[in-house]
This record gives structure tokens, C-alpha cells and sequence, in this order.
């Protein structure tokens, strides 16, 4: 696991340089639960204000203020209500979640306690994928310890306010990234995504009033928290404050995750925090914000500065902030076939267009490998994706059709020949 | 040769007469030592018409011998003499799902317009030149799937295979 | 419904049954632990499993059959004790995950989730599995084993149990 | 206190047209109700809002997305379009995803004709469809019992049928397996609920069809007459599907306060009479068990001068009874009703009811009217005061469902010298007890109303005639003076 020196400074991996930092012990020695107490003194709209005031985004894909979202929940704080960690983390090419929980539990934890202190919420899930076994049992294992140091159960700290927190595994399904796929999931049903409206923050799991917030989101409160907004918004710019996890992977010498600030460039991500190219290659292409994020020639790669704005404004999106780098030797074709199996594997088969239309752009390269593709089918992949787009109930269609078109604008020359050459023929014994 | 309408007036009635005749002895004079005649002595010699020709149905089968109709209606809804009579029932193989149990033709309301080949969606039902249909008034004149099938004259009795492969109405499902 | 198989929860397993009920305020949230639970106890989801779910949390059967075939960790065909997840996503097919995949396939003969035939291993090829600094990786039931190849991913399969 | 809801109505604006509904009810609703075609598979107003089939999108101003108006409510002033150049596209591409995977089945496919896939290529279609590749395979031909056929491969996963076997029925029979374009329709074990006949009516496609009805005929070559089900007292909307062959379905008919969208399963066998082979055509007497044709002059001569005795159904029309007893005035006929036993729960939760009586209310208050004693007291002085001088004549009811109660009704009218069966409709063994059989129209072939359970009117309509219609119970009612 790799582990930069100059993290000691930063809101979220401050505390994995320390070892055995997921004993709760350690943990608080380090200065944890301090800001959770602190935050017990204060009024739960205060820390709504710090929260909205720290521009802090959802860092699960979307990129929706937190701040707001949180503005969105009733106020009423006796109503039933629930908080849920998005920890499914089924995009590809993310990782960060699981470098965070694996380390450092308590964190997430001491999040979830002031968001819903915050929030009134009188229950909350970790929803963790069914993949992630092992960091379940970490997690599970720190919640008893902060049960028995009774920052969690009924009247934390003598606050009068009881807040309950769980594992839920999920069993292996992308869709249940989705915020009301998840819900679904969490009702023990099919995780497939309700319809919006009404949106989860009015009425989501079990009717009830839901907030979702992924890892990395909940992750940064403690630190907002103690440091407060204006601190906060010293890294990154106006509109994208803070620091972001990237998960790094592909071809580059030291993969892995690294904290920095929001619009660091690329550039620099790759070559110092990354070592640079592997054995040298020069860069063909990088994957910014996971799998469903369009895909940036070298040329765009090396302009491109890691924030919400600036990514969007070369036709692509930060994402969960996955940056998968290619170098030359690698096939686009390849990574779109990768990419296309993938959508068509983990749609969840409500929608007619993207039920049917993930399969159908996965055919053309089925046809390509018996060598029965044509170039034409560039352009029927183009119109598909283009007529599955915003005619769903969630975002997976969207997020298959976006890279390919995306791949198609950058890359389609290589494209079309990537199609027209059959599988390689099994000459050879 | 055109007879000239007033040939009597200008040669008289027996030159009139000679001339008005010389066309037909001509031709019987031609016709008893060339052996050109026009005339084919039917049932010895029979005239065949074209495939274009429509004359008596056929029920084209499959390679295994069964009938390609799926019993779809759509001839018995097109006919305009609505005389195609087709009861259909569950066929034994899945694949196959629906066959005709009895498909008749009225063969005496049939006006052989050919529009039930037309409205064939699997080339099941086709129109060919046999026109040989003659038969005594006491038989019902309605012809069941078993002549309109396998009669004599169809490939003596094993029926004519239609080039529309089943596999082609079900091709993507191979 | 094969009625001559029975299944139900040994002791311990029903006391952690109880004890999800609590979490919940609803009884069909708690299905999706249940039925890891179900699966550990029995390896596999047959009817007659899911018959005994049925009764137990009151959840119509084609609701928890729904369930099991929606999610890939839930296998409601047989399946070798050790289950083998291999990574063919895009950071890991980079790195030759889906010729270790193809590669395991052959050298136990087998196909996706039939157990081999000494019922050791079921090899499934399985999405991104959130690990891609260790491309190409598997699961080898609950732990990652990355940074393969070919033979250290055999040899790493020859030793379990 | 009973606080009269005051449906506020908004009036807003669908391709142009001002159209009003209630505040906050469906969109799609109000479109539909407006007479405005849209494009829909998987909403339906009796069940919940699925919004999974993507077809019925519309554009509202100010709106940037598209959304499906079945997941929408109607507010004041709102302006949706859904024939914009944008969602023509939106539609006409949804629908070729609906039929990407979909067989070829139209030749052998019961719901051709009245298939919404076919409705809607036809105004919505690409018409050149692009898929050149192996379609999806899942399981064909099933019988998921109850009458029902299903076909995994033709289903468009609009999952009306799963929302209707857990919402009505709350049986829980259906369900969608598996993920994806692999996602099939799959019943556990089979089908089990008295309604199930309803789930071959909403499915949109052919995926579940009627065994009964499987290959039987094209439906357009049936016509439809609008009726009411006599098969119980709860007497819901229905409307039969017909030709000159004979009648072939029974189909429900939307009706807001007795049956609602559904109808039960006995109901849907009620048409097999009215077209069976076996049906009475004229009068005809028993010679040794054999049913001869006779004329009727020869019937009235053996009739006249005995003493008559009339019991009838409970499934006649109010016209009926009411020209019965005004043909029997002032004669010296006694009259009794022969009423039907309960069968089952006196009310099944949906639709179903105990009481098989189709016009119980009508002929009591018919009875009543005309000084006879409906009751089964009436009944049994009447089949006591039996004696071989008299002439019987007894209506059979349309829908027998308890045979032998029936027959304990002939034995006591074994007694009688002339026995005359009215029969509607077919000639059954049991008949062998009388002498005569005389033709009375059945329930669809007769214009009438009858009362249903709630004593609300329900009318009958006559369709084609399988039979001698002419002469009703009133007619034979005359022969009392004859």
C-alpha cells in the first residue's frame, strides 16, 4: 500500500501514516473524536452553516454540494430519519474508499456521528460492497469499540441524542452505487433504482426520509469541522474547494491513492506523485474520473487541471476521481470493449433503453471478434449511445454512452480499425 | 389478310366469292401437309403454362415433410372471396409452436387472384400452373391440406419444399 | 422444490439471525445478510434454502429468487467450496486479468461457477473489484491476492484446501 | 363527518390543447382520460407507477430533461409537449430497444392484432430495424397454470404482471429473474390466484396469453359486445368477443364502481354455452331419452287445460319478469324462484361474491310486485302442491355450478304430468327428467338489466344469436291461456 510522506498535513489521510490507527485508542491518542465532542456542544444548524459555507462536494461521482443536499432534509428533527454511507464503490478504477476505511475506520466514523447529530438521524448503514469482506470486519470490529467508548447507542455523551450504526453488506451489483439502487438494496430488494421524484432526501428508504453521502464526503467533516470552512477552502479553487482522493491505476510506476488538493494538475499527479510512465512510455490517453468518465487524449492530459470545472470544460467529469493512464502500447478499442462488457454486465435491466442498448453496444464488438463488424457500426454506436441518453430512471445509461461517444470524438480512427481487423486467428497451436 | 368490304361490287359475285375464299383453302391447304395447326389435341398434348401462371394452390412443406404454414391467417383474412377455412392448433414442437390442423380451399368461390400468396409471410401458400381442376358436381369441391399438399402432381405426392427456410423466419435465433 | 432435502439454521447462525433483526425496522431489510449467512452455512442458494427463508422472514419466495439471481455474489447453482473471483475490468485486463482468467479456466477445466471435479475451486470472472494497484487481481474467497500471473495465480490456487 | 373532497381542477396546456384534471393526479391519466394518444406499456391505472418502459415522455418549458409523464402530477399552467422533434426520436428509438430482442413470433402469436408493440410501430416505428445480431434467448411455451401461457422470450419486462400479482392479488407469483437484457419473467412454481386470467389481459405483448383462448381465432375476425357477467351477484363489466362461429372470450370492461379493471376467472367461461354445439335450437320433446324435434302447436296442445306451474331463474332480466307476469295475470299459474346456493366465501376480497344469483334483487322485487312468494318456503309449497294433473315449467339457470342441488329441484318435479324445461342453454344430461325442451335466448342474446349486489342497474346487450332468440319466458308466459 503506498503511502506519501507529505499526507500529514491533508484533511483525510492525516492519520494513515500512524500505525494501527484503526484501534480506537490510537485513534483518539492522534487526536481523534476530539472535533465529535466539541461538535456535541454546538447546534446541529451550526455545523450544517460550516458544512455549506466549506463548499464541500459529494465526492461519489456527482459532485452535488454537500452543504445543500444536507439543506434539502426536513428539519423536523423528531421524524424518523436514516443516514447511509455509499461505500459500494463499484466504479472502475476506484479504490480510495477501501485505502481509507482498510486504514483508518474512525474517521468515517466520527463523520457519520457529527453528520447525524447534524442531520437528527436516529439510525445509520455503512452500505459496504459484498467485496469488500475484509473492511467490513474492520468497520464492524471499530463500531463495537466506539459502542463501548459510547460515542455511538442511546445518549451519546450525555446528549440526549441516540444514533445507532451498522454494516450492511452489499452482493456484488455497480447499480447499488446509485443512491435509490442502493436504497432498494438496503429494503432487500433487487437493487434496482427507484423514480425521482420524490428524491431520497424527502422520501427514500422505507418512505422515509434518506440522506446518502459517500465515504470520502463523510470522511472530510471531522476535518471541516475542526478547522472550519475558510481552512478548508484554501485548497482548490472558488467553485471546487479542498482536497480530493484520487485512485490511480494503469500504466504508471507507483499506482495507488493519493490526497492532494482539487485542481492540482495532471501532469504533476502522474509524474511526481506517481513516479511517472511505466518503463518510459510516453502517454497516449488518461481515464480522469472512472470508467464513466470520457476519455482524454495525451494532449488534453497534460493541460487538464483535476477539478469539478476545469475537467468538465475539456467534455469529461471528475467523477469518483479513478484516473486510469494508458500509454501508447495500449488499444483503444480494447479499453472500450472492457468498458462496454462492464455496462452491459451490471445494468440492472429495468429501463428498455439501457437494458437493451448496453447489449447492443457490446454486440458490435462481439461481431468485431468474428470479424463481421464493419465500419459503419462506429456510427451505430455513436446513434445508440446518443438515443440512451437522459432517457432513463438512473445515470448507467448515461454512463455507458458517455465514453463511447467520448471515445469515438477522440479516438475514432483507431476505432475503425480496431473494428474492421477480426480476433487474432488461433494460427498457431 | 384484310378482306376488302366491297369486293363483291367491283368483281361480281363468283370472283368475289373466289377471292373471299382463297384465304381459307390456303390455309387448309397449308394446314392438312404443314402441321402447324394452332389446335393441340387435349389430353394428348397439354399446354403449360408459366410459373407466372396461377392456377391450383399448393401448400409448400419443409425439408422434414411438414407444412410450412404457421396457420397465421393472414391468406384466409386477405382473400377477398373469403374462402381459405383454417383451423390451427398447438404443434408438438416447441421450436415450431402453432401448425394448421385443417387448412380448406373453397375451390369453387376461389376467384385465383393469387392475393393469399401475396399475403404470405413464409412462402407457405403459392399458386401453380396446374388448371386441371375439373370434377362432378357431387364432390364438395373443397380442397383439404392433404391435396392442396401432397396430391399427385406435386413432386408425385412428397410436396414441393419451399426455399424459405423455417431457420429464415427464426434466423437470428441460430 | 426438492422436498427431500431440508435446511435450516444451526444455532449459532440463528442467534446472528436474531441479532440482524434488531438492526433493522423492517424484516426484509435484514434479507441480503441472510442470505450471505444461508450461503455460508450451505455454499449455494437451492430452493429448498430459500423455501426456509421464506417461512422464516414471511417473504414471498419469488421475491428472495429474485433476490439471489440479481446479485453475483449469490449462486443458486453449485459451487466449489473455494470460490475464485478474477478481476476482467479495464485496469486489470491492462495487465492480462482476462488471460489468467481464460488461462485458470483451462488448466482446471472448467466453465464460469461450475465447480472443478473434485468440488474444490468455482472460478468466476467478476467485475471491477475496487483493487486496481494490484492489477490484475482476484478474490480468492475474502482475501485480494494481486500483481499475478499466470503461474503464481495457479500456483496460489494449487494450495487451497 | 363526511368532508366532500373538492377536487380542485388545473387546466393545462398537452401539444396545444388545454385540457383539466384533477390537482395532483397522474399526467399521464389526465392525457389518457383527454382522449390524447400517448405511447405507454408499463403504466396502468389500476396498478402502481413503474416508469420502467421509457415510452411516455413528454418536454415541459422550462423543464431542460425529458421525463416520463406516468411518474408526473398535473399542476396549474403546466405546458407539456410530447411531439417535439426531440421525444418523436426519444420514442421512436425506446421502441426499437423494446423490440431488439423480441422474436419474430407475430405467425404463431395470439396477441397479434391487438399487440402493443404492432400499434405503436406502426405509428411510432423505424420500420428498418438495425439489429443484425443473436437475440437474447429465454424460455418459450410455458404453462404457468391457470389457464395462462407464458413466453419469457416475447415479454418487454413492463412489469405490469409482477405489480398485479403483488398488489391485487398480493399472491406473489411473478417475478423478474436475473439482470439485465438476460432479465426473464419466471413464475414461482405456477400460477395459484383466482385472478389470473387478468394478467393475460395487461400484458401488452404476448408474453402471457389464454390457454383456453390459445390459437383459436384471429382477433380481427372477432367483434365485441359489451355485457355484465351473470356468473355471481357482483355482476361486473364485461364485454364478449364474437363471430358467426361463436362467442370465444370474455374480456373485463373498465366500470369505476363494481369491478374496477379486473374480473374474476369462473367469469371468463360464461360465453361456452351460448355458442356450444350442443345447444337447443327449438322445441323438442324426450322420446326415450332422446331429444326429437316437435312443433310447438303440438306442445300448447298438451299444455292446455292443465294446471301450470312456473319456476323461475334468478338470472333473468327485469323486462323479462316483468312481461312474464303481466302474460300470467289474472291465470291461475303459481309462480316460485329457484334460487342458487352460495358457493365458496360470501365475498372473496376482490370481486368474487357467494351468491351466484346474477338479478337476485330484480326478481324478488318482481316476485313481490306481482303477489308471488319468492322465498324458498314459495318454493317448496309450490313443488309440494305438485300433483299429475299439472304442467311444470321450470327455467334452467345460464351457469350451473352446483349440479346435484339442482337435481334435487327435478326430482321433486318428477311428480308433475307435463314437465317443460325453458332452457337457455345446453341440452345436459340432467334434462333427461322432462318432457319437453323449449329455447329461451341466453344472457347474450337478450337487451335487459338486471340488479347486481349493490342494487345498482346493470345492462345486458345482445350480441350475434347462436339459437331461437324470438321467444322469451314472456311468450311461453302466454300459453297459460291458451
Amino acid at each position: 500500500m503506498k503511502d506519501t510522506a507529505n499526507n500529514k498535513d491533508y484533511a483525510l489521510l492525516s492519520y494513515h501514516h500512524i500505525p494501527g490507527v484503526h484501534k480506537i485508542e490510537i485513534f483518539e491518542r492522534a487526536g481523534g473524536y476530539e472535533t465529535m465532542k466539541e461538535c456535541f456542544k454546538k447546534e446541529p444548524e451550526a455545523i450544517k452553516e460550516e458544512v455549506k459555507a466549506s463548499g464541500l462536494r459529494g465526492r461519489g461521482g456527482a459532485g452535488f454540494a454537500t452543504g445543500v443536499k444536507w439543506g434539502f432534509f426536513t428539519k423536523d428533527r423528531k421524524a424518523i430519519k436514516y443516514l447511509l454511507c455509499n461505500a459500494d464503490e463499484s466504479e472502475p478504477g476506484t479504490f480510495k474508499d477501501r485505502f481509507l476505511v482498510e486504514r483508518n475506520p474512525h474517521i468515517l466514523i466520527e463523520g457519520m456521528i457529527i453528520s447525524a447529530w447534524a442531520l437528527a438521524t436516529q439510525k445509520g448503514y455503512i452500505y459496504i460492497r459484498g467485496e469488500f469482506y475484509q473492511q467490513a470486519v474492520i468497520l464492524e470490529r471499530a463500531i463495537k469499540e466506539a459502542y463501548a467508548k459510547g460515542y455511538l447507542g442511546k445518549n451519546i455523551l450525555g446528549s440526549g441524542f441516540d444514533f445507532d450504526l451498522y454494516v450492511h453488506r452489499g452482493a456484488g451489483a455497480y447499480i447499488c452505487g446509485e443512491e435509490t439502487g442502493m436504497i432498494s438494496s438496503l429494503e432487500g430488494k433487487k437493487g434496482q433504482p427507484k423514480l425521482k421524484p420524490p428524491f431520497p432526501a424527502i422520501k427514500g428508504y422505507r418512505g422515509l426520509p434518506t440522506m446518502v453521502n459517500n465515504v470520502e464526503s463523510l470522511a472530510a467533516i471531522p476535518w471541516i469541522m475542526k478547522y472550519g470552512a475558510p481552512a478548508y477552502k484554501q485548497w482548490g479553487t472558488e467553485k471546487s474547494p479542498g482536497t480530493k482522493l484520487f485512485s490511480i491505476s494503469g500504466d504508471v510506476n507507483k499506482p495507488g491513492v493519493i490526497e492532494v488538493p482539487l485542481s492540482t494538475s495532471l501532469k504533476d499527479i502522474i509524474e511526481i506523485h506517481c513516479g511517472g510512465m511505466r518503463n518510459g512510455n510516453k502517454l497516449k490517453a488518461v481515464i480522469p474520473g472512472g470508467s464513466s468518465a470520457p476519455i482524454f487524449n495525451a494532449a488534453d492530459s497534460y493541460l487538464v487541471k483535476m477539478d469539478y470545472e476545469d475537467v468538465a470544460a475539456k467534455g469529461s467529469m471528475l467523477g469518483s476521481g479513478a484516473i486510469i493512464v494508458l500509454d501508447e502500447t495500449r488499444n483503444m478499442g480494447d479499453v472500450l470493449k472492457w468498458t462496454l462488457e462492464f455496462y452491459h454486465h451490471e445494468s440492472c435491466g429495468q429501463c428498455t433503453p439501457c437494458r437493451e442498448g448496453t447489449g447492443w453496444l457490446e454486440s458490435v464488438f462481439k461481431r468485431k471478434e468474428k470479424g463481421q463488424a464493419h465500419i459503419s457500426d462506429i456510427d451505430l454506436l455513436d446513434k445508440t449511445a446518443s438515443s440512451m441518453r437522459g432517457q432513463t430512471i438512473c445515470a448507467l445509461a448515461d454512463a455507458a454512452a458517455m465514453p463511447t461517444q467520448g471515445m469515438i470524438k477522440v479516438f475514432r480512427e483507431e476505432l475503425e480499425a480496431y473494428v474492421m481487423t477480426p480476433a487474432k486467428v488461433m494460427t498457431k497451436k | 389478310m384484310i378482306l376488302k368490304a366491297d369486293l363483291y361490287r367491283e368483281h361480281g359475285f363468283l370472283k368475289g366469292l373466289y377471292l373471299g375464299l382463297k384465304v381459307t383453302m390456303l390455309s387448309m391447304l397449308r394446314n392438312l401437309f404443314k402441321h402447324d395447326r394452332m389446335t393441340l389435341n387435349y389430353p394428348e398434348e397439354k399446354y403449360f403454362y408459366s410459373d407466372r401462371f396461377k392456377g391450383k394452390h399448393v401448400l409448400t412443406v419443409k425439408e422434414d415433410g411438414t407444412l410450412r404454414c404457421t396457420s397465421c391467417m393472414l391468406c384466409a383474412t386477405y382473400c377477398p372471396a373469403e374462402c381459405i377455412h383454417i383451423v390451427a392448433a398447438d404443434d408438438s414442437d416447441k421450436e415450431v409452436e402453432k401448425a394448421p390442423v385443417s387448412f380448406e380451399i373453397e375451390m369453387l368461390r376461389c376467384i385465383f387472384c393469387g392475393f393469399c400468396e401475396e399475403a404470405c409471410p413464409v412462402d407457405a401458400i403459392r399458386l401453380t400452373n396446374e388448371y386441371e381442376m375439373s370434377g362432378h358436381a357431387e364432390q364438395e369441391w373443397v380442397a383439404d391440406h392433404y391435396e392442396l399438399a401432397f396430391r399427385k402432381s406435386l413432386n408425385n405426392g412428397k410436396g414441393i419444399v419451399s426455399t424459405v427456410d423455417d431457420k429464415d423466419r427464426l434466423k437470428l435465433r441460430l | 422444490m426438492s422436498t427431500t432435502e431440508t435446511f435450516e439454521f444451526n444455532k449459532d447462525n440463528l442467534a446472528t439471525y436474531k441479532e440482524y433483526l434488531t438492526r433493522y425496522d423492517d424484516v426484509e431489510s435484514a434479507l441480503l445478510p441472510v442470505l450471505h449467512l444461508a450461503q455460508e452455512q450451505n455454499g449455494w442458494l437451492p430452493d429448498h434454502v430459500v423455501s426456509y427463508i421464506s417461512l422464516l422472514m414471511s417473504i414471498p419466495e419469488i421475491k428472495i429468487k429474485e433476490v439471489i439471481s440479481f446479485y453475483d455474489m449469490f449462486y443458486d447453482v453449485p459451487v466449489g467450496r473455494n470460490i475464485v473471483q478474477v478481476c476482467t475490468n479495464i485496469s486489470c485486463s491492462m495487465f492480462g486479468g482476462r488471460e489468467i482468467y481464460q488461462g485458470l479456466l483451462k488448466h482446471f477445466d472448467t466453465g464460469y461457477l461450475t465447480p472443478t471435479r473434485d468440488g474444490r475451486i468455482s472460478l468466476q470472472k467478476m467485475e471491477c473489484l475496487g483493487a486496481c494497484e494490484l492489477a490484475p487481481c482476484m478474490r480468492v474467497n475474502d482475501d485480494f491476492v494481486g500483481n499475478l500471473d499466470l503461474t503464481s495465480a495457479i500456483q496460489k490456487l494449487e494450495e487451497l484446501p | 363527518m363526511t368532508e366532500v373532497l373538492k377536487t380542485e381542477k388545473v387546466n393545462l396546456k398537452w401539444n396545444g390543447i388545454d385540457i383539466q384534471a384533477e390537482k395532483g393526479s397522474n399526467l399521464l391519466k389526465a392525457a389518457l382520460d383527454n382522449g390524447i394518444e400517448v405511447a405507454h406499456y408499463c403504466y396502468h391505472a389500476g396498478l402502481s407507477i413503474a416508469g420502467v418502459c421509457r415510452m411516455c415522455m413528454v418536454e415541459q418549458d422550462g423543464n431542460p430533461r425529458a421525463f416520463p409523464s406516468c411518474n408526473a402530477t398535473c399542476g396549474e399552467g403546466m405546458v407539456i409537449r410530447n411531439d417535439t422533434v426531440k421525444i418523436k426520436a426519444a420514442v421512436e428509438s425506446t421502441l426499437q430497444f423494446h423490440l431488439l430482442n423480441h422474436p419474430l413470433d407475430c405467425p404463431v402469436c395470439d396477441q397479434a392484432g391487438e399487440c402493443g408493440l404492432q400499434d405503436y410501430y406502426m405509428k411510432h416505428g423505424q420500420y428498418d430495424s438495425q439489429m443484425i445480431d443473436k437475440k437474447v434467448h429465454k424460455a418459450k411455451v410455458q404453462d404457468i397454470g391457470k389457464n395462462v401461457m407464458l413466453d419469457a422470450e416475447r415479454c418487454i419486462l413492463c412489469s405490469r404482471c409482477t405489480r398485479f400479482t403483488e398488489e391485487v392479488t398480493k399472491t406473489n407469483e411473478l417475478g423478474i429473474l436475473n439482470r439485465g437484457d438476460h432479465a426473464e419473467i419466471t413464475v414461482n412454481e405456477d400460477l395459484k390466484n383466482d385472478y389470473a386470467q387478468n394478467l393475460v389481459d395487461i400484458c401488452p405483448v404476448g408474453a402471457l396469453t389464454s390457454k383456453d383462448f390459445r390459437f383459436k381465432q384471429r382477433v380481427w375476425f372477432l367483434d365485441e359486445v359489451q355485457t355484465t357477467c351473470i356468473g355471481c351477484e357482483t355482476g361486473c363489466s364485461v364485454k364478449v368477443s364474437q363471430n358467426k362461429n361463436g362467442a370465444y372470450r370474455v374480456k373485463p370492461v373498465y366500470d369505476h364502481d363494481v369491478n374496477g379493471h379486473w374480473m374474476c376467472d369462473d367469469g371468463r367461461v360464461i360465453y361456452k354455452h351460448v355458442s356450444s354445439p350442443t345447444r337447443l335450437q327449438n322445441a323438442s320433446e324426450n322420446i326415450n331419452g332422446l331429444f326429437v324435434p316437435v312443433a310447438e302447436l303440438g306442445v300448447q296442445a298438451i299444455v292446455r287445460g292443465k294446471k301450470p306451474k312456473y319456476i323461475l331463474s334468478t338470472g333473468l332480466t327485469l323486462g323479462e319478469y316483468a312481461g312474464f307476469f303481466n302474460a300470467i295475470k289474472g291465470s291461475r299459474a303459481e309462480v316460485a324462484l329457484y334460487t342458487l346456493p352460495n358457493l365458496g366465501p360470501e365475498f372473496d376480497g376482490i370481486l368474487r361474491r357467494g351468491d351466484k344469483n346474477a338479478n337476485l334483487r330484480g326478481a324478488k322485487t318482481a316476485f313481490d310486485l306481482a303477489g308471488f312468494d319468492s322465498t324458498q318456503a314459495g318454493l317448496d309449497k309450490v313443488l309440494n302442491s305438485i300433483s299429475s294433473s299439472d304442467v311444470v315449467y321450470v327455467v334452467i339457470p345460464e351457469i350451473l355450478y352446483n349440479e346435484d342441488h339442482f337435481n334435487t329441484l327435478i326430482n321433486k318435479v318428477e311428480k308433475a304430468g307435463v314437465r317443460i324445461a325453458l332452457t337457455p342453454g345446453e341440452t345436459l344430461s340432467s334434462l333427461r327428467a322432462f318432457n319437453y325442451l323449449l329455447p329461451v335466448p341466453s344472457f347474450l342474446e337478450k337487451n335487459g338489466e338486471i340488479l347486481n349486489y349493490q342494487g345498482a342497474k346493470r345492462t345486458l346487450r345482445a350480441g350475434l344469436s347462436y339459437g331461437e332468440t324470438s321467444k322469451d319466458v314472456s311468450y311461453y308466459g302466454k300459453w297459460v291461456n291458451v
